[in-house]
């Protein structure tokens, strides 16, 4: 085993770089996912049947497919659209699609928009109708019972469910390396053992860091557990 | 041009028996090493309960990805360098659809594992005491009572494996395994037509888990049968 | 006698490693290798491998050669040993024919796509990105293309045969032609493609290297030669 | 019974579910100061009455009028009565605060989040006031110190009389009570009988449906017997208990073993 | 109470939670058709020590002897007591029938199953047999057609009363019963009550936690009131339930305002 070459200062900015694109692009496709996630799930527990059948075509498109396949049907895919090419020149916002990055970005937000909503809608669906009811019943509408009730608690009682999304969407970047010049940490990885011929290093120094990550993440989410969770807690007497 | 499409099209809609083949048999490992790690770890012996904790925290902490990728290289030259080193001539090179049965299925042995811990301990403890209070042992308690009653409260996560285990397939060309996804690059390499052979693979996906999923359903109203359905 | 070569390929490679419609591998580094195959009595065996994988799988003894244009450099040199090359050619700059090349500086700030882990890779990122050319790494040298066709990159560095075959004589590349010199310095391209083997195995290494020369003498390497090309590939 | 305030009046009630028909015209009327019992056995209609009263569950046929205003209702297309001005209904809703028979207290919020919740974000009283109001309360069903605990950390008891302080927090008109003590042990169920006592005896209206044959003979000053979706029997509870004129009032009567 | 046959022993329980000690030595015997109920407030230990009896929970310190035949009990590394022979446990439990306050049926087993579950695989009785014996208890508990439907389809009531069947059909020498009728409404305790009469006239001895002072009082033969984790008063029940001799007794026997 040759570690030295790992710990090299090259090879170290080169992972130490590859975590910086590892996160940014797992927070932002995380908040955008988020924001798509409770649109797709109010949507999916609506009253409007077209809405639900739509969405729910889509969820399960995207949990159908492997997000591999989406990533290169995205960025190689439509890029090979004539229609597209026509416009991403100058036409906003298919400039964006010229970009590595914002197409790895925007498969991983529409995939994790696609499963969150799933469970979100869940959760909603499983809010105790006792509550609902009591909402009614103290004169809230609809609006108000969902805002004030359904969404509060359904949104924390996402929360275990919803970390496991975030440490499958933290392994899932390491894909990112399948359109060009995406050098997470995957890639800084494949990059180091294609160099050096190590791959065993390289991609158990990849490991220990996905680890780590995963293990700040999870740590992260049961502290926000504990506290808004408080109240699904078995009673401690 | 077209019937090259059509001729690679053939040759992906092949690749997808592999798919299958590949899928299906990591399953069943991932099945068997599910029950021995919620065995394990809900044993209450520590050496078990470290070591079924250790496999799980490790495995779903790395991403299959780079599992596969270590596996692939690390697992092949570990094995060789120790026959160099008992002065063996011979290499081993494990059968690239074995690794993938046996690599993919220990990874989602891992997530078996926790599903099937989880609904062993949802099933009411009641359940449990009555069969002990009519004089069951602990494996005739297991058999008879937890074993029957954890499918349907498995069911929902094991699902969940399931769908997620047979997209990880598309990862084991990296094992050298011609898999659709591969075929499909390969096709666009050919014909540079990336579309078409990513959205016919896309499909066969939704297909194969359309049909996994009504499978299951199937599966589920049996095991359901004497459960009620609360309702809003 | 009649022995199992492995021999791995990354078929993305016009007209040299590629798959014939029906999935089988075909182009004149597959030929050159069946001929050797033949030459030395073993029984050729296609493993097909991802290019940045290659050299790693070789030393993981997933098989036992690498015939798929592989360029004898010092660095690999290092890693793995090489028989004599079986072909030479030059690699050159592509890019848009009305764009004007008078060497690296003239394209600064142009966007150019090369195969992860090749020896142009490792010349545009010693010659190019050096003079502010921007130079994006890909899996497989068929993927450049697609993004040069898709108007993300202005252009690549590619072995001329290769990207004659596989780009330039295809729809979509009329557009584009060869540009400045070709391009033969050693210390990125290497003295050309050799059979790649681990350390180690010198009985091989000199069985195939002798193959070579056999099938040079016996006429099969000029069949196999004008198959593909109008001039012999070989070099000086 | 005559002279006090009118409360509540509801005429004519019928309800079905599907082609089970579980109520078949049932009234009543509430002054201010009056406790209703309703009993009668499992499956008699007795929640499904209840939750008709504030349209939990729409009626087929009846009226409604709370505190002298009469709720508009509107055929809906299944036969269904519905409120046919969801503002005035969800007005109404707030003076007739409901205890439900299995508390349903928002699991996400504590104890004193949940007697604010309604009075702060649906009647808009300032939260300092609401908070105040809920203390008072909490006080008064003997729960001070409690604001912060969540609901599944207290004993059924200790719920079942948040749930009352919730009710009690919106002032109402009228208080409807669902079984509020099935499922409690003896001694709790003393405890938040008690509590009920007390509130009858401060003049607040009350219907409550009850299995506690002691509760209501001894609190409240109405009875109502439902069988099979229709009133049996009414009337003074000591009357209606004592000498029943009806069977199956007397059948059910003598059901427990005490 | 002497002549008979010893059917249970049960000698000087203690149980501690961690460091809240439940059971501080209580102890009960039970002869051929001794009905013995135990009532005391909740928490006070009722069912721990029903479940100490059969060993569901592992006591401290004490002596188990059922039908002559003694536990074998030996000390783990915690302090509690565990049966030394697995074997000789699962034979005497057979003879131990339970039936748990929330039934604990099988929820994936039809009535039928869940009836010969225990007969036919841990004690052996052929199927054709056990089914004709799970027949008999069921027409006895009034379910005769029921046999092919989960518990989850069936009322309270009918889950209670198969729950007493499949206790039953282990033809046990002891019944202990944890608050049988908790949670049902009038209607079905007297129903669950009512066979619960036939058991003890048929002569089968049980011990039975229970709420229902009016089944102590008119069922059972011998009443032990449990407080903090000891006897507190013990003795027939009309005497104990009619002139508490302790204060708390007293105290919980007012609880309720019946
Ligand atoms: N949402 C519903 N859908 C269909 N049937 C219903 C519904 N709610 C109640 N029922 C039926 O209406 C009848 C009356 O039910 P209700 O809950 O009013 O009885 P209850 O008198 O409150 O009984 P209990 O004392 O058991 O609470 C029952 O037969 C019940 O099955
Ligand atoms: N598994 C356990 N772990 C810790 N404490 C327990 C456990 N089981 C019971 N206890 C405690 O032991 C005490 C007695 O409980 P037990 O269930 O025997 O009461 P009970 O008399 O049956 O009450 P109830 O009438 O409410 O059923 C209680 O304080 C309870 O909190
Ligand atoms: N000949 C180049 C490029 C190549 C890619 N694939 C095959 N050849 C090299 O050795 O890196
Ligand atoms: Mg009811
Ligand atoms: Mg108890």
């Amino acid at each position: 085993m040759e570690w030295a070459v790992i710990f090299e200062p090259d090879n170290l900015a080169l992972f130490g770089n590859g975590i910086v694109i590892t996160l940014w692009l797992l927070f932002s496709s995380l908040a955008v996912g988020a924001v798509l996630a409770l649109i797709f799930a109010l949507l999916l527990t609506g009253p409007w049947a077209v809405a639900r059948w739509l969405v729910g075509a889509y969820t399960f498109v995207i949990r159908g497919t492997p997000l591999l396949i989406q990533v290169y049907l995205i960025y190689y895919g439509l890029g090979q659209l004539e229609w597209i090419q026509a416009r991403w020149d100058a036409v906003w916002p298919w400039t964006y699609f010229k970009e590595p990055f914002f197409c790895a970005l925007l498969a991983f937000s529409l995939n994790t928009a696609g499963y969150t909503a799933e469970m979100l809608a869940g959760a909603i669906r499983e809010t105790s109708a006792g509550e609902i009811e009591a909402a009614h019943a103290y004169g809230m509408n609809r609006f108000q019972t969902m805002l004030r009730v359904v969404l509060p608690s359904a949104m924390r009682r996402t929360l275990p469910a919803y970390s496991n999304e975030v440490v499958m969407m933290l392994h899932a970047t390491s894909l990112a390396s399948a359109v060009p010049n995406m050098l997470d940490v995957t890639s800084a990885a494949s990059r180091i053992y294609a160099t050096y011929y190590l791959p065993f290093e390289a991609y158990l120094a990849a490991a220990a860091i996905y680890l780590t990550a995963s293990f700040c993440l999870i740590g992260l989410f049961r502290v926000a557990e504990g506290r808004l969770l408080a109240y699904l807690a078995p009673r401690k007497d | 041009m077209t019937s090259n499409i059509q001729s690679y099209l053939l040759v992906i809609l092949h690749g997808s028996l592999l798919t299958v083949g590949v899928s299906l048999g990591a399953l069943l490992v991932a099945i068997l090493l599910g029950l021995l790690g919620a065995a394990a770890k809900l044993s209450g012996r520590p050496v078990l309960v470290a070591l079924g904790t250790f496999y799980t925290t490790i495995i779903r902490g790395i991403p299959d990805l780079v599992l596969m990728l270590l596996v692939f290289y690390g697992g092949t030259i570990g094995i060789n360098t120790l026959l160099e080193k008992m002065g063996s001539e011979a290499t081993i090179d494990i059968e690239p659809f074995a690794a993938g049965v046996i690599t993919i299925g220990f990874i989602y042995g891992a997530y078996m594992t926790e599903t099937f811990r989880g609904a062993i301990l949802s099933i009411p403890k009641g359940q449990m005491e009555a069969a002990w209070a009519f004089g069951m042992g602990r494996t005739q308690t297991f058999v008879r009572i937890t074993l029957p009653q954890m499918v349907r409260y498995a069911l929902p996560g094991f699902t969940n494996n399931w769908l997620v285990l047979i997209k990880a397939t598309a990862l084991v060309s990296l094992i050298g395994l011609q898999e659709m996804t591969y075929l499909a690059k390969q096709a666009s390499a050919a014909t540079r037509s990336p579309f078409v052979f990513f959205l016919f693979t896309g499909a066969l996906f939704l297909i194969y888990s359309s049909v996994s999923l009504y499978a299951l359903k199937k599966v589920n109203a049996r095991y359901s049968l004497g459960t009620k359905r609360g309702q809003l | 006698e009649g022995k199992d070569l492995k021999v791995a390929i990354d078929p993305t490679y016009e007209p040299f490693t590629f798959k014939t419609a029906d999935g089988k591998p075909t182009g004149f580094d597959v030929d050159i290798a069946s001929a050797l195959c033949e030459q030395i009595k073993r029984n050729c065996v296609f493993v097909e491998q991802a290019w940045d994988g290659m050299i790693p799988g070789l030393m993981a003894k997933k098989y036992d050669v690498i015939i798929s244009s592989m360029s004898i450099t010092e660095e690999r040199l290092k890693q793995v040993d090489f028989t004599d090359k079986y072909y030479n050619t030059p690699s050159r700059v592509v890019l848009k024919k009305d764009v004007k090349y008078t060497g690296p500086a003239s394209i600064k700030g142009k966007k150019i796509g090369v195969l992860k882990a090749s020896t142009q890779e490792k010349y545009a990122l010693g010659e190019l990105k050096t003079k502010g050319v921007e130079v994006v790494s890909y899996d497989a040298q068929d993927q450049v293309y697609l993004d040069i066709k898709a108007g993300r990159l202005d252009g690549t560095v590619a072995d001329i045969l290769e990207v004659g075959g596989g780009f330039l004589g295809k729809p979509g590349g009329e557009a584009y032609e060869l540009k400045g010199d070709e391009l033969y310095i050693p210390k990125y391209f290497g003295t050309g493609a050799g059979v790649a083997l681990r350390k180690g195995q010198g009985e091989l290494k000199k069985e195939i290297s002798a193959a070579i020369k056999a099938i040079r003498a016996n006429g099969k390497y000029k069949a196999i030669n004008d198959k593909y090309f109008k001039f012999d590939v070989y070099g000086k | 019974m005559t002279t006090t305030p009118l409360k509540l009046q509801v005429e004519n009630i019928h309800k079905r579910f599907g082609s089970n028909e579980v109520l078949k015209g049932v009234s009543l009327t509430a002054h201010a100061g009056d406790v209703i019992s309703i009993i009668g056995s499992s499956g008699s209609g007795k929640s499904t009455f209840l939750r008709c009263i504030n349209m939990l569950e729409k009626p087929h046929q009846g009226r409604i009028n709370v505190a002298g205003e009469e709720l508009h209702l509107s055929p809906g297309k299944n036969g269904e009565l519905h409120a046919a001005n969801p503002k005035q209904l969800a007005r109404l809703r707030t003076k007739l605060a409901m205890v439900f028979q299995h508390f349903n207290l928002w699991a996400h919020m504590t104890v004193l989040q949940n007697i604010i919740e309604a009075p702060v974000h649906v009647m808009g009283v300032p939260r300092d006031q609401a908070i105040e109001i809920a203390r008072k309360y909490l006080a008064k069903v003997g729960l001070e110190g409690k604001e912060d605990a969540y609901p599944a950390h207290l004993s059924g008891g200790q719920q079942q009389r948040v749930a009352i302080a919730r009710a009690l927090a919106m002032e109402p008109e009228v208080m409807l009570f669902d079984e509020p003590t099935s499922a409690l042990d003896p001694e709790l169920v003393s405890e938040v009988l008690k509590v009920m006592k007390n509130l009858a005896l401060e003049g607040r209206t009350m219907v409550v449906v009850t299995h506690e044959m002691g509760f209501a003979r001894e609190v409240s000053n109405h009875l109502i017997f439902l069988h099979k979706g229709l009133i049996e029997e009414e009337g003074h509870p000591k009357q209606v208990l004592g000498s029943p004129k009806s069977v199956r009032l007397a059948q059910f009567l003598s059901g427990s073993l005490k």
